[in-house]
């Protein structure tokens, strides 16, 4: 991480090297693209890859990752959008003062979502998880000027972790059940979790992390207020990666979890919901931004809704249409970016007239776009009809996940309208008269996302044999065979895509009039997630600002108050719970003497209480303190007696010197507190006295004072044994307690503000 | 306090109290006692001194500031605690140098937990003491 | 000094003789070796010392004796069931001006029955004294300065 | 240890003992009494004062009860040290110069 | 071996003597403090390599044979805290030399701080009760005199409720000792740990546990008796809180973790349930309190309530897995706590402030402190791969295991929260612009400061992360700490058996 | 040895009897002036009379000494304790008492030392 | 013997809690010197009392003749007592110093540390 600008040079510096990074930054995902891509023909043949290192032995924890098909997919379309991002994100903030940060970041978050998907372990899944999120909190934020920024920044942060803390706890009973936190052992004890009574509770644990992760309802809000990131981050984040670590955890689980109706049910109708919401929200949007991330909205939770099921096709539809998404969404997101940057807005109702001047723009976020329509003959279309024939195929709603689909197809089909048509047709609008084409930078890695969903819907055997396949294969668990191809035959998808565009269509050309009938406020709606955050947030403060006022109200009285009324309440439970004692207590007989001295203490004791001035309640004390003295003196105590009666002596002496700088008076309290204190007072003391005669119920033996008694002549050459104790036996004790006392003496000195003299004055 | 009376008695009292504690801090082994005991009578002796006549006058007659008498108490505490190192025992293990008689019965010894009283006693009057001028000096 | 030197030296060698060191013992070598002294060739300084040993022993006496009354005195006056007492505050001019001396004077009068020395003025010129049982200011000024006066100066100087 | 020429258990001395310990007691609760009572601050120091006085008596009382010598260094420091609070209140009272 | 088990006190208190004579020479007396804890650091490093080869090791003190004299013992334990100690010491004596003021430097403040030390660690060695006693006085009164030193007004005020407040606990501490020497006849805590368990009279071992609960649980600051914490540790320079943070409230927790272990292991149906409860509460109230706050100080010191809840959690729970969860939560939250601590302290120098509303700009202009400040934060919101995590793993699955799903649910629920409040620090000092425009960035101290500050938040910021990445050594160590805490045949024998201790000396 | 029991025993009623007057004296006496002149010597010869019992009872040197030391320390101390109380006391005007046949004459003490 | 005695520490610990839940910090200190007495004094009686002998060996004897009073509980109520001079002597130079740079000692109005109202932002 680079340390502050300060400075022109320094500026300058870091632009240079900007430029030089240029290549190097792409360099490293693309290696590994490099290398996934070698690995390629042994995982589709079913191979798997697994490595790492123990972590911690005893919890069987380890560093692992393994790969198989699912996870080389996911690597795959991480490591080669992650190359394409970092050259577009190169141009796009050239010159940026905190770029070095922002591609640590990046770093970071490729990273994690890298491990996510390679780990072969829980728990080593879950740090990488939690990696994710960190790494998007900090790119969410980057514009961490911006109070909008670090709102959605907390926002996803707090929803991605709270999902992330239950998937935590469902991870950790998934690996007690399955009896090792392993992968590979986890995926092949799906019987036996499926058969635990933890097994309801552990899908609701992952189904909260994977929803949260993958903004399903109702999770969903946080991930349109994520825009507030850099437009290169969201297309990394909200198209290829950080909201499918989601969708890669359900089809990781599901040959664990999957195959349950609970599963296919809750999945498929969070999944409908998620994305028939998400569809109207995106109708509504003018920010091409938000517009395009609700569209992600709509195809996770098309993926949850496909991956509930667990039918071939419904899962390749799955797999495909994941696949199809990374490609065009990374490269509309980076579109749009391009159009932010050269037009300065991102707002539908502002931009036209675009295509003039933009042309490989233009021609980029056509392809792209058609792709996400799923037009013919790119492989969005395929993706499209293979969802529809999922779409039907899902043995519990066929009827519902088709409608849901064809609606959220035909707003996708909007949304890509208003995306790649919109800004660049019409006259050009001349509150930006002067845009310019971007720089090559900017558009190459676009470009070739584009060129690629088109090459690979004309060959669709490019991905399909490798890596749809063996990735539908590996949740499976079953070796199947897929066909992708442009041409089906006229069937029901097909007519189900015509339905689809032509709605789509619609919608697009009355766009405007659709937007006012759907712009009813929201605002005010329960279900407004949002703003019920906000809410939430404003909740919690106020319990913690209430909570705060009720017990750490600065008020010290009450503290001493709490506490020793939870002594009392605890002592008083410790006391009568076996309820299985009989004290004995006999009035023995006590002479005249022992009675006057503890006439005296009590005397003092309770004038002290009454005392309304502090001068009679330290004469008090001076009875008490010689009562208390004539205690020790009658039962065998002369040093402690003599000790007390000169502590007493010295403490009024010092009470005495400071008395007259002190006020007279005290500030009373109130009846109604004075007769709580003293009955809290009285309960008290009655549970001492009772804790001390239970404890007197015992017989005593000390074998220490009896040692005392007879070593203290003989080893340790002392007659008065309590001296004997303090300077030997037990010097340690007398060492810790001059040190007090030393203490205690220059703290107070330093405290009345004094230098300790350090010579005669 | 400028008072005849009061001055007159201290010039007998303050000596007879720091005797007096030095008699309890030696007998203290055998009797009732000792370190905290004696320190305490001694620090006594100053407080009488200091209010017949005076902070000022205390001090100086004490010469050296109570808050460094303390830290030497502390010190030759310390010193007969870990004195034991050189006799090979334990930390504050006692050492006893018998110059004449025998140690259970009397005569004249040495031994460090005689030092780690009389480091008591130093600690207990240099700290009291410390207190002793510190609250009177409030102003 | 020197002779009271002496005489303790003498009564150290008594206990040494004896060997017995007991506090009563020393002090009948105490005793002895004052009467020896006595006895002895006069020695320098020797007049005055046992001029002043024989009123400070009188004057212990005086006080013990002055202590005993004092209390019973008290004692009268707290067990009577009528408080017969007319306590009044009388200044007190003094003659002797040795800050010991006044110490002794203040303490002997304190120990009168009755009496009890409330201040002293600022140059040590006179005494406020509070006393129960006397009447007449005037004659009680009388009575220190003839009574406890002449005596703390005989005894100390 | 010092050894007692009589018997401390001598019906004469327990009788004595006895005595003097109800009269203490009564004195001590008498002390105690002003000590609440007051009304100036001068009277309650004077009645703290003869307490710590009748302390030394206890301890004294205590050592012929007992018949242990011990007693007597409780009361050579308290008959030391007791005036002090005395004085310390007192210079209190005239610093502070109001009735208390 | 005896004199080893002293110099963990000694050597401060000798410190402390040294910069006592020496406060009047600034650089000198801080040099000293420095030396004194590096030497302390060595100190604990051979202690814990013994105790790691041969198990639990004890002293006589002055040779008196051991239920009779006062025995010092350092187990895993002891020696773990010993360590984590001396770490802190060093760090904060380090920092404290440019965060202290030349007026407070020669008040004493080294003295205090070392004398702090020393009480602390006298805690972590005693096998004492009473000695323990002792020692919380001496770690007491020199925390006192930290807390007021300066004597500002703030500092007064929170100063009365810090010592009115403790001063109870300390009177509590005393008074359950005296009982529980009454019913047992012995102050040795292995002794106390045969005879108690002889003792037939449940109500009174139930009364003096919840006695012991209640005096170390003001110490420790639990629910509900932590009022002392938040009132008064937002007020002394951020040094002092620094090590109060990482220290004071532990050695609470670790005086719990003992005598719940040692000395009352025998009714966990009442004592670990009372803790159980009060674990929960204290971690929801802390971290709901931290809520409340916009001053920088104030989130972090309501968090060491919060975290202190974990700590005792782990006890509550009363299985291996959850002790060695609380060692090593002990471990990583004192290293993050103080951390955090100190990079207030450095906040505010830079800007002037602890009043999060207004101060920021930090990570604009100190990227290195805030990196530092990023994984303390995110590591005492137990984010993997940080230390925090692995705290927090252990004791969540120590409930899992048990079938303690409400115990996880709030670990859960006080995780979120405090990742809440950490973010609000972050988002606010950190990424926020700075709104009063006053801020420096680090280059604007001079170089000694720099690395007076920047060295021990370093140093403390990778044990973070060290014990996040590589976590098993420790794991292991609190797994070996807990079955030694559980089953103390090996503590018992060091300390009760003189022929054991013989034969490890001649080893 | 009938005799020393009788003396012993003697010595300490009279010596408690001197405390209890010195207590009665205290809360029988109507101001505080006259309380102070009744309690403090005759609680000294309490304890004096007292000591002296121990003494005589013990008859030993050492016990003797220190009886004889405790008595003179009394002696010394106490004195100078009332002294000091009754001064406090007059400077700063406690009233004395009003059933006596003269009138409080000082209303101002600072005056009067004049 | 115990029975009275450990009424008695009841009642200080009454009155002790009593006066520390005072608004005046001078009562606090004042039910700190009762409890702190109280604590001392259930040691004392924990440890079991006995009207016999202090705990001296005469000279001449090894160990005591006849039954004497248990000595460690002495020397720990010793140990804690000057450890409660050193504290309360502190406490009183804290209030002292409270109320010269505070002004007051009634405890409801210190409230600089912990002011009255939490100050809530709005914060994003
Ligand atoms: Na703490
Ligand atoms: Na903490």
């Amino acid at each position: 991480m680079g340390t502050a600008g300060g400075g022109e040079n320094r500026d300058n510096g870091q632009a240079k090297l900007g430029r030089h990074l240029t290549l190097l930054t792409a360099l490293p995902p693309a290696l590994l693209t490099l290398l996934l891509l070698l690995y390629m023909p042994d995982i589709a043949a079913g191979r798997t890859i697994s490595f790492g290192f123990v972590w911690i032995a005893d919890l069987g924890i380890a560093f692992r990752f393994y790969i198989d098909a699912l996870s080389l997919l996911f690597a795959l379309l991480i490591s080669a959008i992650g190359a394409f991002v970092a050259i577009y994100a190169v141009a796009f903030l050239h010159g940026h003062p905190q770029l070095r940060r922002f591609f640590l970041y990046l770093y970071l978050f490729i990273v994690g979502m890298l491990g996510l998907v390679l780990a072969g372990d829980l728990i080593t899944l879950f740090v990488f998880w939690e990696v994710t999120s960190v790494a998007s909190y900090l790119l969410i934020g980057f514009n961490h000027t911006s109070a909008v920024a670090r709102r959605s920044a907390l926002q996803a942060l707090l929803v991605t972790t709270l999902g992330g803390l239950c998937l935590l706890v469902g991870l950790l009973l998934l690996g007690s059940v399955a009896g090792s936190y392993e992968m590979t052992q986890v995926l092949a004890s799906g019987e036996a979790v499926r058969a635990s009574p933890l097994y309801f509770a552990i899908l609701i644990l992952l189904l909260i992390g994977a929803f949260s992760k993958s903004a399903q309802l109702p999770f969903h809000f946080w991930l349109p207020n994520a825009m507030a990131a850099p437009t290169p981050v969201s297309a990394y984040l909200h198209s290829a990666t950080m909201v499918k670590a989601g969708i890669y955890l359900l089809a990781r689980m599901h040959p664990v979890m999957g195959q349950t109706d609970i599963w296919e049910w809750t999945l498929t109708c969070t999944g409908a919901a998620t994305a028939t919401v998400a569809a109207v929200a995106a109708l509504r949007q003018t920010d091409l931004k938000l517009a395009l991330a609700y569209t992600t909205v709509i195809a996770l939770g098309t993926l949850t809704m496909f991956l509930g099921s667990d039918a071939t096709i419904v899962i390749a539809a799955a797999i495909t249409f994941l696949f199809v998404h990374s490609l065009y969404k990374a490269a509309l997101f980076m579109v749009v970016g391009i159009i932010d940057k050269q037009a300065g807005t991102r707002d539908i109702n502002k931009l036209g007239g675009l295509g003039q001047s933009m042309q490989i723009t233009f021609v980029i976020a056509l392809a792209a776009a058609l792709s996400m329509a799923g037009f013919p003959p790119f492989l969005g279309f395929i993706g499209k009809e293979l969802k529809y024939e999922g779409a039907l195929a899902v043995a519990s709603e066929p009827a519902l996940v088709a409608t849901a689909a064809v609606f959220a197809n035909a707003v996708t089909v909007t949304v890509a309208g208003m995306v790649a048509l919109k800004p660049f047709l019409g006259r050009p609008n001349h509150v930006y008269p002067n845009v310019q084409e971007a720089p090559a930078g900017l558009w190459i890695s676009p470009l070739i996302l584009g060129g690629l969903g088109l090459t690979f819907g004309l060959v669709p055997e490019l991905v399909n044999d490798e890596l749809i396949t063996p990735a539908v294969t590996a949740i499976l668990g079953t070796s199947e065979t897929i066909e992708l191809k442009l041409w089906h035959g006229l069937n029901i998808p097909l007519l189900l895509s015509i339905l689809t565009f032509g709605l789509g269509i619609a919608m697009y050309l009355g766009l405007s009039r659709l937007r006012d009938w759907l712009s009813w406020d929201f605002s005010h709606a329960p279900t407004n997630a949002d703003q019920l955050w906000d809410k939430s947030l404003e909740k919690l403060r106020l319990i913690a600002a209430l909570q705060t006022n009720l017990l750490q109200n600065g008020v010290m009285r009450h503290y001493l108050t709490v506490i020793f009324f939870t002594i009392s309440l605890v002592l008083t439970y410790a006391l009568i719970r076996t309820g299985q004692y009989s004290l004995v207590f006999e009035w023995p007989h006590l002479n005249l003497k022992e009675w006057a001295a503890i006439l005296l203490t009590v005397g003092g004791a309770l004038m002290a209480g009454a005392a309304r001035k502090p001068l009679i309640a330290i004469c008090a004390l001076g009875a008490l303190g010689v009562g208390i003295a004539l205690i020790y003196l009658f039962f065998g105590a002369p040093d402690v007696a003599i000790t007390q009666l000169l502590v007493e002596t010295l403490f009024l002496v010092l009470v005495a010197a400071i008395l007259p700088r002190l006020p007279v008076f005290s500030p009373g309290r109130k009846i109604r507190f004075r007769s709580r204190d003293a009955a809290l007072g009285a309960l008290l003391g009655l549970l001492v006295t009772l804790t001390i005669l239970v404890v007197l119920q015992t017989p005593f033996d000390s074998p220490a004072s009896n040692f005392f008694k007879e070593a203290s002549v003989p080893q340790a050459h002392g007659r008065n044994i309590v001296n004997v104790i303090l300077v030997d036996f037990r010097a340690l004790d007398t060492f810790g307690e001059i040190i007090v006392v030393f203490t205690a003496a220059i703290a107070a000195v330093t405290l009345l503000g004094h230098r300790l003299r350090r010579g005669k004055q | 306090m400028n008072s005849l009376v009061l001055q007159s008695a201290t010039r007998v009292l303050v000596a007879l109290l720091l005797v007096f504690s030095v008699y309890m801090l030696l007998r203290g082994h055998n009797h009732p006692g000792g370190g905290f005991i004696a320190g305490l009578i001694a620090a006594s002796a100053f407080a009488l001194f200091a209010m017949a006549w005076g902070m000022e006058a205390a001090q100086s007659a004490l010469r050296i500031p109570p808050g460094n008498l303390a830290a030497t108490g502390v010190l030759i505490a310390a010193f007969s605690g870990v004195l034991a190192v050189f006799f090979e025992g334990a930390p504050f293990s006692g050492q006893w140098l018998q110059l004449t008689g025998h140690k259970n019965t009397g005569g004249i010894s040495i031994s460090n937990v005689l030092i780690f009283d009389i480091g008591v006693y130093l600690v207990v009057f240099g700290s009291v003491l410390t207190l002793i001028f510190a609250l009177e000096e409030v102003k | 000094m020197r002779i009271f030197l002496l005489n303790l030296l003498l009564a150290i060698s008594w206990a040494a003789l004896t060997g017995n060191a007991t506090l009563v013992n020393l002090s009948f070598g105490f005793l002895l070796g004052y009467l020896a002294l006595r006895i002895s060739p006069e020695l320098p300084g020797g007049s005055i010392y046992f001029k002043r040993l024989q009123n400070f022993s009188r004057l212990c006496i005086f006080f013990l004796q002055e202590l005993v009354l004092s209390s019973l005195r008290a004692a009268w006056e707290v067990f009577s069931p009528i408080l017969k007492s007319r306590p009044i505050i009388v200044r007190i001019p003094l003659e002797i001006h040795e800050r010991n001396q006044i110490f002794v004077l203040i303490n002997l009068i304190s120990l009168t029955p009755g009496t009890m020395v409330l201040d002293i003025a600022p140059d040590n010129s006179a005494l406020i004294v509070h006393t129960m049982f006397v009447d007449n200011p005037d004659r009680f000024r009388q009575e220190i300065r003839l009574g406890f006066e002449r005596r703390v100066r005989e005894a100390i100087s | 240890m010092p050894v007692t020429t009589v018997d401390i258990h001598s019906s004469i001395i327990m009788l004595a003992i006895n005595i003097s310990s109800l009269m203490l007691l009564l004195a001590l609760v008498m002390c105690f009494l002003r000590i609440a009572l007051g009304p100036t601050l001068a009277d309650r120091v004077v009645a703290l004062d003869v307490l710590n006085i009748l302390a030394v008596a206890y301890c004294a009382l205590l050592a012929i009860a007992s018949g242990q010598p011990v007693y007597l260094d409780a009361a050579i420091a308290l008959a030391l040290v007791a005036f002090l609070v005395s004085v310390a209140f007192a210079r209190f009272i005239e610093k502070s110069g109001k009735k208390l | 071996m005896s004199w080893l088990l002293a110099l963990p006190f000694l050597i401060p208190i000798g410190t402390a003597l040294a910069t006592f004579s020496a406060r009047a020479r600034h650089p000198l007396c801080g040099a000293l403090s420095v030396l004194g804890c590096t030497i302390l650091l060595i100190i604990a490093v051979t202690i814990i390599l013994l105790v790691e080869q041969n198990g639990p090791i004890a002293a006589q003190m002055g040779d008196w044979e051991a239920p009779f004299g006062i025995t010092l013992v350092a187990d895993r334990l002891s020696a773990i805290m010993l360590l984590i100690s001396a770490i802190v010491g060093l760090c904060v004596s380090l920092f404290a030399l440019s965060d202290i003021d030349k007026n407070r430097v020669t008040l004493g403040f080294h003295s205090f701080f070392q004398l702090l030390l020393a009480g602390v660690c006298g805690s972590f060695v005693t096998g004492d009760l009473f000695n323990l006693y002792v020692w919380f006085e001496v770690m007491l009164i020199a925390s006192f005199a930290l807390l007021v030193l300066g004597g500002e007004r703030v500092q007064l005020d929170g100063g009365i409720k810090y010592v009115a407040l403790n001063l109870i606990s300390t009177l509590l501490m005393l008074t359950s000792i005296g009982l529980i020497y009454g019913l047992t006849g012995t102050l040795n805590m292995a002794q106390l740990h045969i005879s108690l368990a002889a003792v037939n009279n449940p109500v009174a071992v139930s009364a003096l546990a919840v006695l012991f609960i209640a005096a170390f649980g003001i110490k420790a600051a639990i629910f509900p008796l932590f009022f002392w914490l938040p009132a008064s540790y937002h007020t002394p320079p951020v040094a002092v809180t620094a090590v109060f943070a990482g220290l004071l409230t532990k050695v609470g927790v670790y005086t719990l973790i003992r005598t719940f272990t040692l000395i009352f292991p025998n009714d966990p149906g009442f004592t670990h349930n009372i803790l159980l409860g009060t674990a929960l509460l204290t971690m929801l109230t802390g971290v709901l309190g931290a809520a409340a706050q916009y001053e920088f100080r104030k989130i972090l010191a309501f968090h060491i309530i919060s975290q202190i809840g974990f700590l005792v959690l782990g006890l509550a729970l009363n299985s291996p897995l959850a002790l060695a969860g609380s060692v090593f939560y002990i471990v990583h939250n004192i290293v993050a706590k103080t951390n955090l601590f100190l990079i207030s302290g450095t906040v505010q120098r830079l800007s002037g402030s602890f009043e999060l509303s207004e101060i920021g700009g930090i990570y604009k202009a100190s990227p290195l402190l805030s990196t530092f400040f990023f994984i303390a934060a995110f590591s005492l919101s137990g984010f993997p791969p940080l230390s925090g995590f692995w705290a927090k793993l252990l004791l969540l699955k120590a409930s899992l295991d048990q079938t303690a799903y409400l115990v996880a649910a709030v670990i859960l629920i006080t995780g979120v929260l405090t990742l809440y409040s950490m973010s609000k620090i972050w988002a606010e000092a950190f990424w926020k612009p700075d709104p009063t425009g006053d801020c420096s960035d680090l280059y604007t101290l001079s170089l000694p400061e720099r690395l007076q500050r920047l060295l021990p938040v370093a140093f403390l910021a990778l044990v973070t992360l060290g014990l996040g990445l590589l976590p098993e050594p420790l794991i292991n160590y609190a797994l070996a700490t807990a079955s030694e805490l559980l089953e103390p045949k090996d503590y018992l024998d060091a300390v009760l058996k003189p022929e054991s201790i013989q034969s490890m000396g001649n080893r | 040895m009938v005799l020393d029991e009788l003396f012993i025993a003697a010595l300490i009623l009279i010596g408690s009897f001197f405390g209890f007057s010195a207590a009665l004296g205290l809360l029988r006496m109507p101001d505080f002036y006259t309380r102070m002149s009744t309690s403090g010597k005759a609680a000294t010869l309490c304890c004096g009379l007292l000591l002296a019992g121990v003494a005589t009872l013990f008859q030993d040197a050492q016990v003797t000494a220190r009886a004889v030391a405790a008595i003179l320390f009394l002696l010394l101390t106490v004195p100078i304790g009332v002294h000091m109380i009754a001064r406090a006391a007059f400077r700063v005007g406690t009233p004395m008492w009003r059933g006596s046949f003269v009138k409080p004459r000082f209303k101002n003490p600072k005056k009067e030392l004049q | 013997m115990e029975g009275p005695l450990a009424i008695v520490v009841g009642i200080l610990i009454a009155t002790g809690v009593y006066l520390m839940l005072a608004r005046d910090l001078l009562h606090y200190l004042f039910g700190l010197v009762m409890i702190s007495n109280a604590a001392n004094l259930a040691i004392f009686i924990t440890g079991r009392l006995t009207r016999a002998s202090p705990a001296l060996i005469p000279e001449g004897l090894e160990v005591p003749p006849m039954p004497v009073a248990n000595p460690l509980p002495q020397a720990l109520i010793l140990t804690a007592i000057v450890i409660g001079f050193g504290l309360l002597a502190f406490t009183l130079a804290l209030i002292a110093q409270a109320y010269k740079v505070l002004g007051t000692l009634d405890v409801d109005t210190m409230r600089i540390a912990e002011p009255r109202k939490i100050k809530r932002k709005a914060s994003p």
